[in-house]
């Protein structure tokens, strides 16, 4: 027997992540750093929970990175019906690893340039 | 703990794709057999912990409805769910009620029923198992894909092939073909495991558990309470856990499961037990490469080496430390709710040497449970011993 | 309990439509408040216990991101559920696991963000609240709807009526005005109840918690822990749980609630506390009718004399017995999985005479916290003492 | 920020139910009794959690009852946007109390008689 559907839509809130998202339509990565205790947090964080501080600030992320692992995406779930994609991580040179999608032909240690669709963390391979 | 713990009771529904019941009905049948195992009635129950992670099912607060099936009115105040280790973490709530005396009979339950949605929905449900915003929102990682960025990071780093991979699930569909209640009990090949559907490359379907709908059950008791039953006990010798990052990413390592190497450490301390006393282990290979970090994690294998002890056989029955002889949530199933309390009415079943045809043979009569939430967020790891 | 437990610090976000916050950030708030009012860091944390609904937020399995935001990886196994009562939950999981010898010092946090889905989808997954298929499927109930059950039944039996509800709602608001946690910091009056919408009659919009986003969280410890921190405890001195048919019509009574019942006389009995020693409790008022059921089924009023014991005024500050001096659900507002903390965030700043314009004059220092999730399907009440 | 909605439409098995849903659709009310110890479920049950049988006959239910409780649903939930109804609860003959949905004017006490609008129970005010 067919149930009642529940269709759920959602209003997220990213007060005091606008720098995150305006650096993706730029291309840039921002991410935050306390600036009492200096740790670095990404995802960006607003608060420090190292030190109890919310004082912090905003720092572009370098765009050199190598890829540490990755996997084809090609049963896409609901949102997603596209072509495949390709979900990796790469840690750059500030020693962040983050998420992205990668473009090119991946491997581990390969070389990428992160830059972003708009969207989303986007790795390029050199 | 400040008292000894034991597991008086167990059941487990078949497991599979059951159209033929709903969660009230595929929950009973669980708690049925465990109230039968132990000889008790449900006014025995003084309290019931309800593992399940409700997100695929009409019945998104599934404790109330499947309690009062079952005829535990009354006794039934809280759900739990750690995603994949939700049973673990029933069993977990369990133990601690009984040996902080807040009650001397608890019963524990692990149900899901997932078949209900789509496999499209369920992936988007999966997906979200890590860090919405920073991960499914982004990036549309499904379940698969997060196990999969482990897969090709231990390929990379430690020379792990896609057939070694392939020989956990041969393993686990050979020993599901021996148990009745298995989802999956059609034999599978090498060949046939690296030439099914790639999900998340590096993961293929056949290295892949199957959506499943069980239930699973355990009766913990008291020292006082197995005395004055004169039940026969298997005892909980010790319980660890561990927790990690929403984020993948943060992580910072992608061999092996930072969650399931501290609540192993934490369990074989409090149990005073190591790694080479464990006779048999059932292990969370939700994909096959679980399989194989999970051997690394537990301290089975040298770090990297997890796949030449599935090569050398040392963890098929009789062997060194025999893994999953019952199929495997590969190839049993793993209805999330289900497994961490299936694993317990698995290992108990070997201990008390009533496995029939997969029996294990026992000098010690150590084994183990080690059972992962999420994608390494939750881990918990249990030693039991007659 | 084998081994006493205390309360050594506490945290509460500001309550309310909090769009300024995600769930991690809004958990923080509660986390944040409480290791700095128990001089705690995250390293002293032993366990976590998370307690969270989750349904109406889009990260539907909250605990890891809200674990790593507050630097608690590691430490963080958990999630519970009971509903409305998912704060007492994780309260009663803690309190277990220090009890039990498994850790000395646990922090149970509580938080839910209800905002992030609109208003009707709300109202679909309340309605799913007891049994889907039986109820929401069939008769389209929604949460209030369930109360309102109650409600009628109580006015029909006792002659309570929509005036002496209301009264409940002006109390509620009054105190909130006094609370900047609060909610809802306006006065109202009797007619603005009554005149108020109606959402499923007899209850009214002004007979109604609000939708709110929330956390709240409690450290709990041993009584080494006590001793080696030179804490100031307040002490758990009972705990009772209880639970009931998932649907309401199977009850068989509609003006109390059996699950809080239960839960009163085991923690009246635990405690060796009668209810004429309560000096002031929190009670779970949902909606109005909740807090008159509530007085009858904790003891304070005889069965049918609830809304007697609130026209008398017997529960104001410095009443027989003061009940939600911070606004209760009413007010302060219900984010269902903070709400259980918040009671006990609410009756220990009491307790240690923290509590401002709203300070009770206690003379024994025994206050109670009465938890209720679905519509009675889940309860918890907790005596807590100095 | 819109979030990523989610959708889920559900099958749910009535396997062993039938009868009771296909009472409903000849406007009759019919639920479960354990054959060994007597026990009527309702909802029904095809197993008795009593006794441990899955030996269940279906009994009719008898159509008088009385209003025990009801409430007027002017707020409605996902799925139910339609004009107002009213929820209450009924005890009948065989002193089972069901939950239906009132027709006329409702008071706790009045006599109804059970039917069915094919879909649910409806209680009709006498
Ligand atoms: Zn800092
Ligand atoms: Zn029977």
């Amino acid at each position: 027997m067919e149930g009642i559907p529940l269709f759920l839509k959602y209003d997220v809130s990213i007060q005091g992540y606008e720098r995150f998202w305006e650096g993706l339509k730029a291309g840039e990565v921002w991410t935050t750093k306390c600036k009492k205790c200096g740790t670095i947090y990404y995802p960006p964080q607003r608060d420090c929970p190292n030190c109890l501080s919310s004082d912090m600030e905003w720092i572009k992320l370098k765009e050199n990175g190598k890829i540490m692992t990755f996997s084809i995406v090609k049963q896409k779930p609901q949102g997603f019906d596209q072509e495949d994609y390709v979900v990796g991580i790469v840690r750059n040179e500030d020693n962040v690893d983050l998420m992205c999608w990668l473009k090119g032909i991946p491997k581990v240690g390969k070389d990428v340039k992160l830059t972003t669709d708009g969207k989303r963390v986007i790795g390029v391979v050199v | 703990m400040n008292k000894r713990v034991a597991v008086i009771g167990i059941g487990s529904s078949k497991f599979g794709r059951r159209n033929d019941v709903g969660i009230r009905e595929l929950t009973w049948e669980a708690v049925r057999e465990a109230l039968i195992d132990a000889g008790l009635t449900q006014k025995d129950i003084q309290l019931n912990v309800i593992g399940s992670t409700a997100y695929r099912g009409t019945e998104i607060y599934p404790a109330p409805p499947a309690s009062e099936y079952s005829g535990l009115v009354g006794k039934s105040p809280i759900r739990v769910e750690a995603a994949c280790a939700t049973g673990s973490a029933a069993a977990f709530t369990a133990i601690n009620a009984v040996a902080s005396g807040m009650a001397d009979i608890v019963l524990a339950i692990g149900f899901d029923k997932m078949t209900e949605v789509d496999t499209s929905a369920s992936l988007a449900i999966g997906g979200r198992g890590g860090n919405y915003l920073w991960e499914f929102h982004m990036y549309g990682t499904t379940f698969p894909t997060y196990y999969a960025l482990y897969a090709t990071r231990h390929m990379a780093v430690y020379g792990t092939t896609e057939e070694d991979m392939a020989l956990a699930s041969v393993k686990a569909h050979k020993y599901a073909s021996l148990n009745e209640k298995a989802h999956l009990r059609n034999k599978v090949t090498v060949e046939e495991v690296l030439k099914s559907r790639p999900i998340s490359w590096p993961i293929k379907l056949l290295d892949s558990s199957p959506i499943s709908d069980g239930s699973s059950a355990a009766i913990f008791a008291s020292e006082d309470a197995v005395r004055k039953l004169h039940a026969e006990p298997v005892w909980v010798k010790g319980i660890g856990y561990g927790s990690d990052t929403s984020s993948i990413a943060s992580r910072g390592e992608w061999t092996g499961l930072k969650a399931a190497k501290d609540a192993a450490a934490m369990a074989y301390s409090s149990s005073h037990v190591s790694p080479t006393d464990v006779e048999y282990a059932t292990v969370h290979d939700c994909f096959t490469i679980a399989e194989i970090m999970a051997y690394e994690d537990l301290g089975f294998a040298e770090k990297g080496k997890g796949a030449k002890l599935l090569r050398d056989g040392q963890t098929e029955k009789d062997g060194k430390v025999a893994v999953n002889l019952f199929g495997g949530l590969k190839a049993k199933g793993h209805p999330l709710g289900a497994t961490g309390l299936a694993m317990i009415y698995e290992v108990v079943k070997q201990l008390r040497e009533e496995a029939g045809p997969v029996q294990h043979s026992f000098k010690n009569y150590i084994g183990l449970t080690h059972n992962v939430g999420g994608t390494g967020h939750y881990a918990y790891v249990t030693v039991l011993g007659r």
